[in-house]
């Protein structure tokens, strides 16, 4: 009796204090946690996550409730959850799309209503250029940076042609045309595989055949581990040196690609030897929560997290004008696990990019480890066509 | 011409090493039974199948109607008046006797790539379905599923959607197969009545039907004829008596 | 007594859509109305696949196929009339609906003719791997193509004009998918019942006694396949306007695979069913992924008991005892 | 010259691939006449097996030999669950239900093994590249592979035709109920053959695990080339899934390779890179066309 008596002045007590703090402000996480593809948006949530979580529930000091709905990769699907989170649950700020077709069919759409939209990770051209919108910010990259660093790297390393491989689908022509921006050197060939192709047995035999001085590929997921994996088999990663975007080596790639990967430089915004606190703090907090090495995508969760708590700090958790929230965002008022950190007009990042390379740790994994910066305050290439 | 309906000429089928049909050659007359006879594996299936269209012939021409009907197919051979039933009950299951019977009559008349009004009310449907169901007694059946019949009267059912589209020659693959005496007897009557309006090739196994049915008669054993003539000549035709009628 | 019931459960359902909207407003659940917007284009594409696996007796695994060209059409129009540019050097682009959707549906009907005219010249195990085959063929098509966006898809800024109606309002276009889809359930209980549909079923039951019969049976599978085709192009449109997006995704086997769950779901060979289907299918997805991020493995299990244990779905759980009304 | 070769080497290996992917299916179609999408995620779990295996002990060979358990045990699972009540049922019911497997299947292996790829490498013993002609390097494990490739295709030669199993296997598919009154025990033969045939893509699934990613869903795209290779070869038929699968591996790499230059003295460079790669990828459903229009029931069909 007594006990029963207790807990239901426990419950009470506690519908009280519910009802005296502020309703949390809703975010809604559209990410993808299905399908081959599934880690990644595991990753941006886990990394999200743990910035709610050393807040102790809050972001800027004020509360909030993270929603979070697997896309399955699918445009209309993403649509639907985005719908919902919006009319239904009352969320008015937005993250988490994976994949650039997800991205450019939710962003648009969504942006022209009364919401924030803050990328982790998919960064379309379209969405920095001629389509950018007041409401979309992101805190990842604009997809080409990570291909303009490695352009720039392979040129100042002196390689006279390159081989270009890329999967047939626009993402594909976009990285490329992003290596070639910065690149000077002779292209030797562009080759567009099948998206999702297993077997490169062939594309391999060609590359031998055409003896270039390096290989620049963009083939993410299952495709650059297939593709790596053959390459080293036939013994050309000793004869030919392999660069990409980061995409192909995060650190839980590289557990799937193995010593197939070492030595190979990819370009990227963020690793997690990056020296500053932020960094360090957030590198040995997600291990110690996942028992794993965050990946870039854990950390532009983890930053897209404290760009919102800043934002909301600074307006007390109002939301009911965006107005002053969005200023707050472009102000850029946290510490990033990048360093420097600031928006450009178009609202993307304005960051450093570095060339890291794949080593093997004393306890046998593989991971990267930063090699050098390559560009200080880059600025994306479509910022110019943002309409202000 | 004329008189025939149907000429077969020189008939070759073989499977493998196995000859069904070797040279068979056979004319059917108009406004007769005629019976198509042999002991189990003589080829009589093999034959019923070659005329409907079901199996190409290796050699040989099949006349339907003066015509050269050797190369069409099946579809075909039923438009032009050649009309079947088969020996393991073909009907159309999940429709009901009634659906059964309209698709019969339907198919013939052609025209069929209508879309919106009811078949079954239909005009030729609406004057042709009531008389068609009573020749083969299925009047009080006609809102059953064909599935849920008994054996009788789905063979009933069979005969009656193979006469449905008014052939000028049906051919009845063993129709008595698997029927009781009862069953026969109804059959049997039922096949009698339409003497006066369809020629019939009777392919058959049971001795008695044959000889109580048949204007002529054609012995099959081994896919070759060897004989062929009214039914009491076949009777006391002493090659047939040796090869068949010997061993029942 | 089982005819009674059917009509009172397809009343019922009419009901039940034409009121949701006013309902769900009431309460404030303005997504619902979405929701099942999306439902009803999955409904009618499902009841046009039903058509082939309930009648037609033609097992596509690429259905979907017809879904993804009905979108593009949509898609490609209105990009060209975005830009200002012609398709081919000759069509110009719309958005015209009354323009757009007859296009998406008789694009999609050729492409129906052409697959089906090469896929029924087989049948059985060899039918559904081809089906299946030719719509990955379509599926790597789109993602190649480069100028409507390949594999990231084609935004679409709007939707398309309806003389009339502003389809951008969720209402309006809730009740055109609502009036189309009824329409077209309504021409395919029609169909069904007709010369041609008692025609095709009979060749879909017993191939034999209908070529005995005289009718060519391929040739009516073929007008299935196309009228079904046709059916999912429109759905496709539709997609295309409720998401004012179209990607490759749409052509993708897997939905083709989900539109067979829906009309197995629903009732096979019922019509309404495959409508029940998409319904629950769709609040499925809906609701499980709320509850679990592996509702999948809940799923696929629940999809195996309901193929093993129901003979014609929920619809058939509804009318009562499976039902033994013919096809 | 040599580089044709070589092509033709990365065909005919990716063709014995799709062999071992085909053969088990085929058998399964043409024996027990069901079709089971779910083929592909036996492909699965035998790459997922093996790459926890090899992970754990190190050994290539325990970890095939985990492969080939894993992926039969699953498969006669899921033959006494399932398919024993699906042989009797319309395709139409055979189709959903493995497409239920497959979701099933792929949610699965996410929750025990997580969301990331998984990591297998060539043994040391096969790895490396041999010179087989002067210029002409091949890797030592992708010979490995044609040669499991040629060994399987020799065991089911053998099987069927050499032994009372096989004929026994061989009258099941002929007719169902004369071997049943012959004293056989239908039902554990069609568990064996089911078994069997995941067990071959089992093995299919660890061959290409050193070679592919391993991951949950990496069944699909292979089982629909699968489909392919079988409709080309003819259902039922191992000789029709031995030629289906080379023309397939073949045609796939040739068009890959060839039609970019073919293209390239036609058009510009950009868009006959662009219109070469579309139509490399979909080479092979042109090629399953034609041969559709000119033999609907494939190459070598087995009995009607």
């Amino acid at each position: 009796m007594k006990t029963t008596i207790t807990i239901l002045l426990t419950v009470a007590i506690m519908a009280v204090g519910q009802a005296a703090v502020a309703e949390p402000v809703k975010i809604g996480m559209i990410t993808t946690l299905s399908t081959k593809a599934g880690y990644l948006g595991e990753e941006i949530r886990d990394g999200f996550q743990l910035a709610i979580e050393q807040e102790g529930g809050t972001l800027g000091g004020i509360p909030v409730e993270l929603l979070v709905e697997d896309d399955g990769r699918k445009p209309e699907k993403g649509i639907q959850i985005a719908e919902r989170f919006r009319t239904r649950d009352g969320a008015k700020i937005f993250t988490g799309i994976v994949f650039s077709n997800v991205a450019m069919a939710v962003v648009p759409k969504l942006v022209r209503e009364d919401v924030v939209y803050l990328s982790a990770n998919a960064g379309p051209s379209k969405l920095a250029g001629d389509g950018c919108s007041p409401n979309y910010f992101s805190v990842s990259y604009q997809n080409d940076n990570l291909d303009e660093v490695v352009g720039q790297y392979v040129s100042d390393a002196g390689h006279k042609n390159v081989y270009l491989l890329a999967p047939n689908y626009p993402a594909g022509k976009d990285h490329l045309a992003g290596f070639k921006r910065y690149y000077d050197g002779e292209i030797v060939a562009e080759v567009y595989t099948k998206l999702g192709q297993a077997d490169y047995a062939a594309e391999i035999a060609a590359i031998r055949a055409a003896e270039p001085e390096a290989v620049f590929f963009f083939l993410p997921g299952g495709m650059g581990i297939n593709f790596l994996k053959q390459y080293a088999q036939a013994g050309l990663n000793e004869t030919i040196p392999v660069y990409g975007p980061a995409f192909s080596f995060d650190e839980r790639i590289l557990g799937a690609v193995g010593a197939a990967a070492l030595g190979v430089k990819n370009g990227s915004q963020w690793t997690h030897d990056l020296d500053n606190p932020a960094n360090i703090q957030f590198v040995e907090a997600f291990r110690a929560k996942y028992g794993r090495t965050p990946t870039l995508y854990a950390s532009q969760g983890y930053d897209t997290a404290r760009l919102i708590g800043s934002g909301l700090a600074a307006v007390g958790g109002d939301l009911s004008d965006l107005e002053p929230f969005k200023a707050a965002l472009s102000a850029a008022d946290f510490d990033s696990v990048r360093g420097n950190f600031a928006f450009g007009a178009n609202r993307h990042p304005i960051q450093d990019l570095y060339i890291r390379e794949v080593v093997q740790t004393e306890d046998g994994t593989f991971t990267n480890q930063t090699l050098e910066k390559v560009f200080s305050n880059h600025v994306d290439a479509y910022a110019e066509s943002c309409p202000q | 011409m004329g008189a025939e309906i149907l000429a077969v000429k020189r008939l070759r089928k073989s499977f493998g090493a196995v000859r069904a049909c070797q040279d068979l050659s056979f004319t059917v007359q108009r406004g007769v039974i005629h019976a198509l006879i042999g002991p189990n594996g003589a080829g009589k299936t093999t034959v019923a199948n070659l005329l409907s269209g079901e199996l190409r012939p290796d050699g040989g021409h099949i006349i339907f109607a003066g015509a050269d009907i050797t190369t069409l197919k099946t579809y075909q051979r039923a438009r032009i008046g050649l009309a079947r039933s088969f020996q393991i009950t073909q009907v159309f299951e999940e429709l009901s006797v009634a659906e059964n019977m309209a698709l019969a009559i339907l198919a013939n008349e052609g025209g069929n790539f209508r879309f919106w009004h009811d078949a079954l009310c239909s005009p030729v449907v609406l004057e042709r379905l009531p008389l068609a169901l009573e020749r083969v007694d299925l009047v009080a059946q006609q809102k059953m599923a064909a599935k849920h019949l008994s054996h009788g009267e789905r063979r009933q059912l069979e005969v009656g959607m193979a006469l449905a589209g008014r052939p000028t020659l049906l051919i009845l693959d063993e129709p008595m197969a698997g029927q009781g005496p009862g069953g026969t007897r109804e059959l049997s009557r039922i096949i009698k009545d339409l003497k006066n309006e369809v020629s019939i090739l009777l392919v058959e196994h049971d001795m008695q039907v044959v000889f109580s049915l048949a204007d002529h008669i054609t012995v099959l054993v081994n896919g070759a004829c060897i004989a062929d003539g009214p039914p009491e000549a076949i009777r006391q035709d002493a090659a047939v008596q040796a090869a068949y009628l010997g061993r029942q | 007594m089982h005819i009674t019931r059917e009509r009172l459960i397809v009343y019922g359902g009419v009901l039940f859509f034409a009121l949701l909207p006013p309902v769900a407003s009431f309460f404030g659940e303005h997504y619902l109305i979405s929701l099942f917007t999306r439902a009803m284009i999955y409904a009618l594409a499902a009841v046009s696949l039903d058509l082939l696996l309930g009648y037609g007796k033609m097992i596509s695994l690429g259905h979907a196929a017809f879904v993804g060209i009905g979108a593009y059409v949509v898609g490609i129009m209105f990009f060209h009339a975005a830009d200002d540019s012609l398709l081919f050097g000759f069509i110009g682009g719309s958005e015209n609906a009354l323009v757009v959707w007859p296009a998406a549906v008789l694009v999609s009907a050729m492409g129906a003719l052409v697959i089906g005219a090469l896929s029924l010249r087989t049948s059985g195990m060899h039918f559904i791997m081809i089906t299946l085959a030719f719509a990955q063929m379509l599926f790597y098509f789109a993602v190649g193509l480069e100028t409507y966006g390949g594999d990231d898809g084609l935004p679409m800024w709007n939707r398309n004009r309806l003389a009339g109606l502003d389809l951008a309002d969720k209402l309006h276009f809730y009740y055109v998918c609502f009036f189309l889809m009824s329409v077209f359930i309504f021409c395919c209980t029609r169909l069904v019942r007709s010369r041609f549909g008692l025609v095709l079923r009979g060749a879909s039951t017993n191939t034999r006694r209908i070529r005995a019969l005289g009718v060519h049976d391929v040739s009516y599978k073929l007008v299935c396949f196309v009228i079904a085709g046709a059916g999912a192009g429109l759905a496709g449109a539709l997609l295309a306007n409720q998401s004012e997006f179209v990607s490759p995704g749409l052509l993708h086997w897997g939905l083709s695979g989900e539109l067979m769950v829906m009309v197995l779901l629903g009732g096979l060979g019922t019509l309404f069913g495959p409508v029940l289907g998409a319904v629950l299918f769709l609040l499925l997805e809906e609701f499980l992924a709320i509850y679990t991020e592996h509702w999948m493995v809940y799923f696929g299990p629940v999809l195996i008991i309901v193929v093993l244990t129901t003979k014609r779905g929920i619809y058939g759980l509804l009318v009562g005892g499976g039902g033994n009304r013919g096809g | 010259m040599l580089f044709f070769v070589e092509q033709s080497l990365n065909g005919l290996q990716l063709g014995i691939t799709l062999f071992l992917m085909s053969a088990g299916l085929t058998l399964v179609f043409g024996i027990m006449r069901v079709i089971n999408l779910a083929h592909g995620s036996f492909y699965m779990i035998g790459a997922y097996c093996g790459a926890t295996t090899m992970a754990a002990t190190g050994s290539f060979l325990l970890a095939i030999g985990a492969a080939l358990i894993g992926a039969a045990l699953a498969g006669m699972v899921v033959e006494v669950l399932v398919l024993r009540v699906l042989y009797r049922r319309e395709h139409l019911d055979q189709v959903l239900a493995t497409f239920g497997l497959i979701l099933f299947c792929n949610e699965l292996t996410r929750i025990i093994w997580g969301r990331q790829p998984l990591f297998m490498d060539v043994p040391p013993w096969l790895g490396g590249s041999i010179e087989l002609l002067p210029g002409l390097i091949y890797p030592i494990y992708r010979l490995a592979v044609i040669g499991v490739g040629v060994a399987v295709a020799l065991f089911l030669w053998f099987l069927f035709s050499r032994t009372r199993l096989g004929m026994q296997i061989r009258a099941g598919a002929e007719n169902r109920e004369m071997i049943g009154a012959l004293g056989v025990n239908i039902r554990l033969l069609y568990t064996l053959v089911f078994g069997l045939g995941a067990m071959l893509a089992g093995l299919a699934g660890v061959m290409a695990g050193p070679i592919m990613a391993v991951e949950s869903g990496m069944g699909e795209d292979i089982l629909i080339l699968t489909f392919v290779v079988i409709v080309i070869g003819g259902i039922g038929s191992i000789r029709g899934a031995v030629v289906g699968a080379l023309l397939v591996g073949v045609v796939d790499t040739m068009g890959r390779v060839f039609l970019p230059s073919l293209f390239r003295i036609v058009f510009s460079n950009a868009y006959a890179d662009s219109v070469a790669a579309s139509l490399a990828s979909m080479a092979i459903y042109l090629l399953m066309a034609a041969i559709l229009i000119w033999r609907p029931r494939g190459l070598f069909p087995a009995h009607s």
